[in-house]
């Protein structure tokens, strides 16, 4: 099984950050962002994150996301979709550092999962 | 009472009118307890759903409610777009087999903003009208004072749900800026029913 | 007492995002960032820091960073500057966030870090 | 033994040198449980440490010390860098009054990774070289086995303190970069001491 990560950022400049900082623990995991609006303005879009979720090449989905809209938006893709997206309410760039890094070296979800646990903040 | 497809029509125009005329105010409320883009944000939303019905015109009253919806979920961009979305979504799932009661179509969307927002009464959130107006409706009492009342309400509460939640104390004495674009929604609502 | 904001970020985009997002809810602060190396690569620089520091024009500054090296070089620069610094082990966007929104309004220190203190992560 | 400054300016010279050969090797290591880049942000150091002494070449040794500490914080980009850059800073602010035997100046070194790391020994990171080593110059038993020793314990330490201790067990049978790093930092003491 290999995981993705999916970020959802009310910022395409978050999105983008959090994706070259996780990379570089990750090389290998596939790693698709959805930030911003569809003007690239603060806020979220549902249309980016589901060619976010089309682009990811991971077998199952570990998304991270930052605020209230973001959240929102990912939690209906997850309605609309078939695909197997995990939602994990922790710290963004944090949460999904860690996730990146046990998923790159091929860790069993529950671990993943245990490690997030002291960073569920929300 | 119940809604036909010209009379929802109608209300959904209103309430696109309203929000297009309102887009500073909507802002205003939102830069005291939030982030300032409530009116840019249901501008944007009014936007797309004008679009949709030129794009297409809707032929019942669950296009109509699911135009609606599709475009506040894919425009607004913030919040209030996956709780609009829903809700117009869930009544226009609802109408698909039964023209229901207006009381209980609205409870039906109500119902999806808590299943969204996670949320409830009580919380100075959209649902703070949302709820009064349904219950209103639902023993055909729905008028006006309604929405003040429930406007009164929402301003002396404190924020639990949402960016407002943040500011604890402090939010109290404000409108909710989703609750004021409600209002809006709900009073385009009186405009078509006393027509 | 207006206090500013300091981010700490091992992306330029990250810092440059969180800025953009918190200026939003928090438009009357100085908020001023440090993200990435030098030359703009995916680390941390002590020269931006200080930058950072020298641009806010908070009475005293919040610090919000990310990972190890933000912290360290936050912290030596702690130790170099006479600027008031509370530093703050919590979700980077997500504290920085909720601390903008309360210092917009004027809220006193210990209400901002009583809401912090279930970011803490770190 | 004590260092004088002519040795002292060998040494750290003959670290350089190491740094910008064994970049790769460094860079590999950090792939392994971390991000990758401790053979580069390194080199980036020894550079800067290069330029510093052309710019000015240090009259002691506490300016010696001081000049690589400042190239490893300005330029380094990583949590070594303030790691190495507190420790030859604490070094040089020791020297300046005496010139400590070398074993109690790098231990002040070793305090200063562990103040700014907030770690202690066993943590699997370049304290890890850095305590033993300085408890053998401490007593007069120091040679290429003790730093061997070290990093032959480091490799099969389960890291609790940066990057490589989010993979907790997964970190353990790799060489922590920083140690290695570390381990060519003392090699060349070596090298200058038999000199
Ligand atoms: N969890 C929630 N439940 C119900 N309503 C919410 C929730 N979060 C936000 N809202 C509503 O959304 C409104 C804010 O909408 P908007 O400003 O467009 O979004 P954002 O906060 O993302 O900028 C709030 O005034 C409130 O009425
Ligand atoms: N808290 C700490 N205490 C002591 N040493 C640390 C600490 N964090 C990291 N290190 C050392 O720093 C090395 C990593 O350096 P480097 O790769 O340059 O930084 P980064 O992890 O920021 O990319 C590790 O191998 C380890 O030896
Ligand atoms: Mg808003
Ligand atoms: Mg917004
Ligand atoms: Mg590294
Ligand atoms: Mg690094």
């Amino acid at each position: 099984m290999k995981y993705g990560i999916l970020i959802v950022s009310h910022s395409a400049d978050i999105a983008k950050g959090v994706k070259a900082l996780i990379s570089q623990a990750a090389p290998d995991l596939s790693i698709t962002i959805a930030g911003g609006t569809d003007e690239n303005g603060i806020g979220s879009s549902l249309e980016k994150i589901q060619q976010a979720v089309d682009d990811n090449t991971g077998d199952e989905i570990l998304a991270f996301y930052d605020l209230g809209s973001s959240k929102m938006n990912l939690e209906m893709l997850m309605e609309m979709t078939d695909r197997t997206i995990h939602k994990y309410d922790v710290a963004l760039v944090e949460g999904a550092y860690i996730a990146a890094t046990l998923a790159e070296v091929d860790s069993p979800l529950a671990t993943i999962e245990d490690n997030l646990k002291s960073l569920k903040i929300k | 009472m119940k809604l036909e497809l010209v009379d929802a029509k109608k209300w959904i125009n209103l309430f696109v009118e309203k929000l297009e005329k309102n887009q500073t105010d909507l802002n205003e409320l939102d830069t005291a307890i939030g982030d300032g883009d409530h009116g840019t944000n249901m501008k944007r939303g009014a936007e797309a759903i004008t679009a949709a019905f030129e794009k297409k015109d809707p032929e019942n009253l669950s296009d109509l409610y699911k135009a609606t919806a599709f475009a506040m979920i894919q425009k607004v961009g913030g919040a209030s777009g996956p709780l609009y979305g829903t809700a117009f979504l869930d009544m226009s799932k609802a109408v698909k087999t039964d023209n229901l009661e207006l009381g209980d179509l609205l409870q039906i969307g109500t119902d999806g903003l808590k299943r969204r927002g996670e949320s409830d009464t009580g919380m100075k959130t959209m649902i703070d009208v949302w709820q009064p107006v349904s219950d209103a409706l639902k023993v055909n009492k729905f008028d006006q004072k309604v929405i003040d009342n429930a406007l009164e309400n929402v301003k002396n509460l404190v924020a639990t749900k949402g960016r407002a939640s943040y500011l604890e104390e402090k939010s109290k004495g404000h409108i909710d800026p989703g609750a004021q674009s409600s209002a809006y929604l709900f009073e385009s609502l009186i405009e078509i029913m006393g027509a």
